[in-house]
């Protein structure tokens, strides 16, 4: 039971904390961050990282997505305005925002999970909030790894492809 | 004519006088303060209102005088769920787009058909709806010519405010004082809309003059303008053609209310239920919730709230003293009415400031006319001038500042989304003067008609 | 004591009567086919009702008798605002937690105390409300135990349907007979609260020789359940205590408000108010917008639908029908309208039926007892079974079927949503003897009491 | 202005379609295809594909997201009930849903975009209906290709990095 127990807990899935961002970085050095960061052995470059103050606190967390955001005019989900956009809006747009800071343009509700916390939180946390990583916290609120999407799928692919030999783990 | 001093004694100042006096009092200091939200203040003040018996829950909910006016409730959220049904059509940013096409793309061009559109949209449809239905594309249009949004924010905002005052559905005080007296919507046209359309075509040569020459593009912007595809954006044709004859059935409902003797939260209603009936809506709740509740409560709880003051006589020793300041000159009083009524609307909310004047000014007829009674004394040849002016100066009053209107509250805010925030400072040096000269033409146009000319 | 026959001429039988009529059945049978949503079929009834002057929209909105209860719908929504505040402290998780925790994890013992709770919770809150709070717990522990999770909802929706029965805000028809009757909680509570206790009682006696003997679970499955820990989901404990708060004054509040002389809602209204003020909503748009609306608005529409059709006289031309039907003999018509709303309710929304009854049941009395007018009528010794029988048959018939209450339905879908589909016959095979059991326990009752020992 | 606007387009930045799913598949044959998808030359493993069935016609789309949600009981959203799960939840409902078809769990309300869409279109339909891919189609209604997040990403990165630079290309 202990050792089966092991292997379903949020610390036991997630990605030590290596890198993270600075709340005063400008984009561009987040997006070098996002580009070269390591997520695992075997691959380079994440969707999204953690963004830690001076004290080490979280503040926040960017993704791929706040980037696209961070260049979306407000005013364009108010409305069906899609049909009236015009060639090279996105990349002017994208030029005006290059001097904007990380805290300016991150996600700043950030969901979390706890390290002892199974993996049904984790998805539950997951698809209620439709985020795809959540910041791992210990005991003391401290960030000590991140839980991907993509590794709670390949839990449930295990799972699915091995469907009778899980006893033996 | 003068008031009868004597009437002063009729009002009994006691315990619960007191009481309703300070209630009404501090919850008028938190909404202006707003510190809590407005809407709270209102259900929680309306609540201890009937708790502590200055108003039953009878009359604040099932007397049209003293409580909840359930006419003005149900034609706000019955145009809501006409207009919620009819968003995802697309039939508004075709409008807008359409303006600025039609203006070929020419910024100061744009600024007037879009000012013009907004005002006669106002007319119809709530201000907040339609600043919010125009300003996105207003915003998108900006971003396309690479010109600064805020000159077109703003005189939108004023156009709704003003065109909203033409007709008893543009404004929540049109429909609060058509429905306290009884006028209906041929009345409001005829008696606002010339002087409206007198005051915009004013407003339009005023902007002229201030931001026209400023607005210059290039070519090559223009042609990004001129590129836009409106029709792309009517997505669901069967349905816009749905919602645009239950618009033409509702506005025609309107224009022939009186004749057909139906209140327009009747005909409202109607269209309202005849366009969720033919449009096959599956789930009716979430085209209801999209309404503005938080506003609708807040009418709710301020109706009773006035009706627990003018239960206690608070409103009647208002009017009492207004009458004393007046000497009964009802010249002079509808001169007050509109330019107290317009300074108050530039700094607080207009409608508890309608809701609270409505009775007033009956009250004041009653002293006025004390052997008159019901329409005799609400459409009082005497009166009749007192209602527009208060209705002119409170809707056209709502420009003078930034938080004088919802409307202008709305672009304040997109402005200060789009990273160029307008200060109330700024606001107020076009606002203000803007307003003293939609004010000084009502009031040119109330004497003339109704005092000198008088039809 | 015999209805007078001659009175059947009070009731012409004209144009607008058959009009009325007409629109009164086509709404039903409409809402009863389900091929429209009942609200869109309610809103869009009302409104042709008030435009084919009918009824007029002065009696719709602001008149008690012929138009929209506002009482009925302001506790409602009330008790809505107060729940949805409440809702994300966690509470009622704790409690549907702690309640399997309590039964040890043994199966029959969670069906037993799960549907006692939600008995409980029923009698204060909105049944729907209360199976959607207990429901999804009920899911996940049944996921836990590895057990058939279809029992336990059918119990707690049946076990809700019970619980709502015993006081004045458990159920709309109680609502909405307290309204109109105006009696108050504690005539509630007293007349109903005992039965109902009783009919609990032997209800989770039969599920006991239903279900007890399949409910079997293996320890570490159980280990699951005790291992949860209830006190984790309390994330915002000053919330909750605010929460509690209100609701114990609210409650409170009920118990006394015939004798502080404030109607059911005023009590709710206050509740609502003061914990949007306590709990420093920022934005009460959100909550005010998540209450009910179409649930509100089929209320709404249908007040208007009903008054219609007593202002046509249909009403009193049915209740000289009852009438004749029974000779006037009390006892039997108590019976006849305990067992006919039971099985009526158990095949039709009970709210339409109830909205119906009620002016039908004044009507009848004003034939019985001809002299007699206000609370003397209304609650006049021998009317008062009528009202409790109505009240028992309506509420305790919704069992009946799966379409009978409104919490079967939640259930139902909940069950197929689950990939346990629950069949119409199946339910009826559990829910119709349940409710002959209680309706006839519930009989013996109102005829032991009011007609046997009259106290 | 030719040469620029063949940048901007949607079906400039698609990857052509190559891989897709059939309604009737089980999840064990969709997660295989999601891991072994070609998305572009130097990757391997995509997150999302297209369903079609089998006259081509488009029908859903599954993503990794969809599959979390197979396996996540549809009344854990309906209150807060993450704290009252248990170890080993996640797995067990992951065999109980293995023989369960595409059809069964995919995303069938699928946002899509022309061929000829402007980049801030996609980046609208994107962000406003929270998808990360969007399957692309020519006037026929065919899907010619997919349109992920991280392309418009890399977009916006170039013009911001290469800021001023935009003329040449």
């Amino acid at each position: 039971m202990k050792a089966r127990n092991l292997m379903v807990k949020a610390r036991n899935l997630m990605v030590p904390l290596t890198d993270y961002l600075r709340p005063e970085s400008t984009i561009k050095e987040a997006v070098n961050m996002l580009r070269s960061a390591k997520r695992d052995d075997e691959r380079v470059g994440v969707k999204g990282l953690p963004v830690l103050d001076a004290g080490g606190k979280l503040v926040g967390i960017l993704s791929m997505g706040d980037i696209l955001k961070a260049v979306y005019p407000f005013y364009m989900p108010m409305m069906n305005l899609g049909d009236f956009t015009w060639d090279g809006m996105v990349e002017s747009l994208a030029r005006q925002a290059t001097d904007r800071t990380v805290d300016n343009i991150m996600t700043k509700n950030v969901i979390t999970i706890g390290e002892n916390d199974s993996l049904m939180k984790c998805v539950d946390q997951m698809i209620k909030n439709k985020v795809h990583r959540l910041p791992v916290l210990d005991d003391s609120n401290k960030v000590v790894g991140m839980l991907y999407e993509r590794d709670v799928f390949f839990i449930i692919v295990k799972a699915m492809l091995e469907e009778g030999k899980d006893k033996e783990k | 004519m003068n008031a009868e001093p004597s009437a002063v004694t009729q009002v009994v100042m006691g315990a619960q006088f007191w009481t309703a006096t300070a209630l009404f009092l501090v919850a008028y200091a938190l909404i202006v303060s707003e510190k809590v939200h407005k809407t709270v203040v209102a259900i929680f003040g309306a609540s201890v209102m009937i708790v502590l018996g200055i108003i039953t829950q009878e009359e604040a909910f099932h007397s049209k005088d003293l409580g909840i006016d359930w006419n003005v409730i149900f034609l706000l959220v019955s145009m809501m769920i006409i207009i919620n049904i009819m968003k995802p059509t697309g039939a508004f940013e075709y409008i807008a787009v359409k303006s600025a096409k039609v203006a070929k793309g020419q910024p100061f061009r744009i600024m007037v058909i879009l000012s013009v559109v907004t005002a006669v949209m106002s007319a119809f449809l709530d201000n907040v709806t339609t600043v919010l239905l125009i300003a996105p594309v207003t915003l998108l249009i900006c971003q396309a010519l690479e010109l600064d949004v805020i000159p077109f924010l703003l005189t939108e905002a004023m156009a709704s405010n003003i065109g909203g005052t033409a007709t008893l559905i543009g404004d929540p005080p049109n429909i609060m004082i058509a429905s306290k007296a009884k006028l209906d919507f041929v009345s409001f046209l005829f008696n606002l809309a010339p002087v409206i359309v007198v005051i915009l075509i004013v407003y339009i040569l005023t902007i002229k003059i201030i931001f026209g020459k400023k607005l210059q593009v290039k070519d090559e912007l223009r042609q990004r303008v001129m590129e836009m595809d409106e029709r792309a954006t009517l997505k669901d044709p069967v349905l816009l053609k749905k919602s645009l004859l239950v618009l033409a059935i509702t506005i025609t409902g309107f224009m022939f209310h009186g004749v057909l003797d139906l209140e327009p939260a009747t005909v409202a209603l109607f269209g309202a239920g005849l366009l969720l009936l033919i449009s096959g809506v599956k789930d009716p709740h979430h085209i209801l919730a999209e309404a503005e509740w938080a506003t609708l409560f807040f009418f709710m709880g301020l109706f009773i709230i006035i009706g627990g003051v003018v239960n206690v006589g608070l409103v009647k020793w208002m009017s009492i003293q207004v009458l004393n300041l007046t000497h009964g000159n009802l010249l002079g009083t509808s001169m007050i009415v509109m330019w107290f009524s317009a300074f108050a609307s530039a700094f607080i909310d207009n409608i508890p400031y309608v809701a609270t004047m409505n009775p007033l000014i009956i009250d004041m007829a009653r002293q006025l006319w004390p052997d008159a009674s019901g329409l005799a004394l609400l459409h009082h040849p005497d009166l009749m001038p007192m209602w527009w002016s208060l209705a002119l100066g409170a809707c056209l009053g709502g420009n003078g500042t930034a938080i004088g209107a919802s409307a202008n509250v709305i672009v304040v805010g997109l402005a200060e989304k789009a990273g160029k925030p307008i200060s109330f400072g700024k606001f107020m040096m076009y606002g203000m003067p803007l307003m003293v000269e939609s004010v000084t033409i009502a009031m040119g146009y109330v004497w003339l008609r109704y005092y000198v000319f008088k039809f």
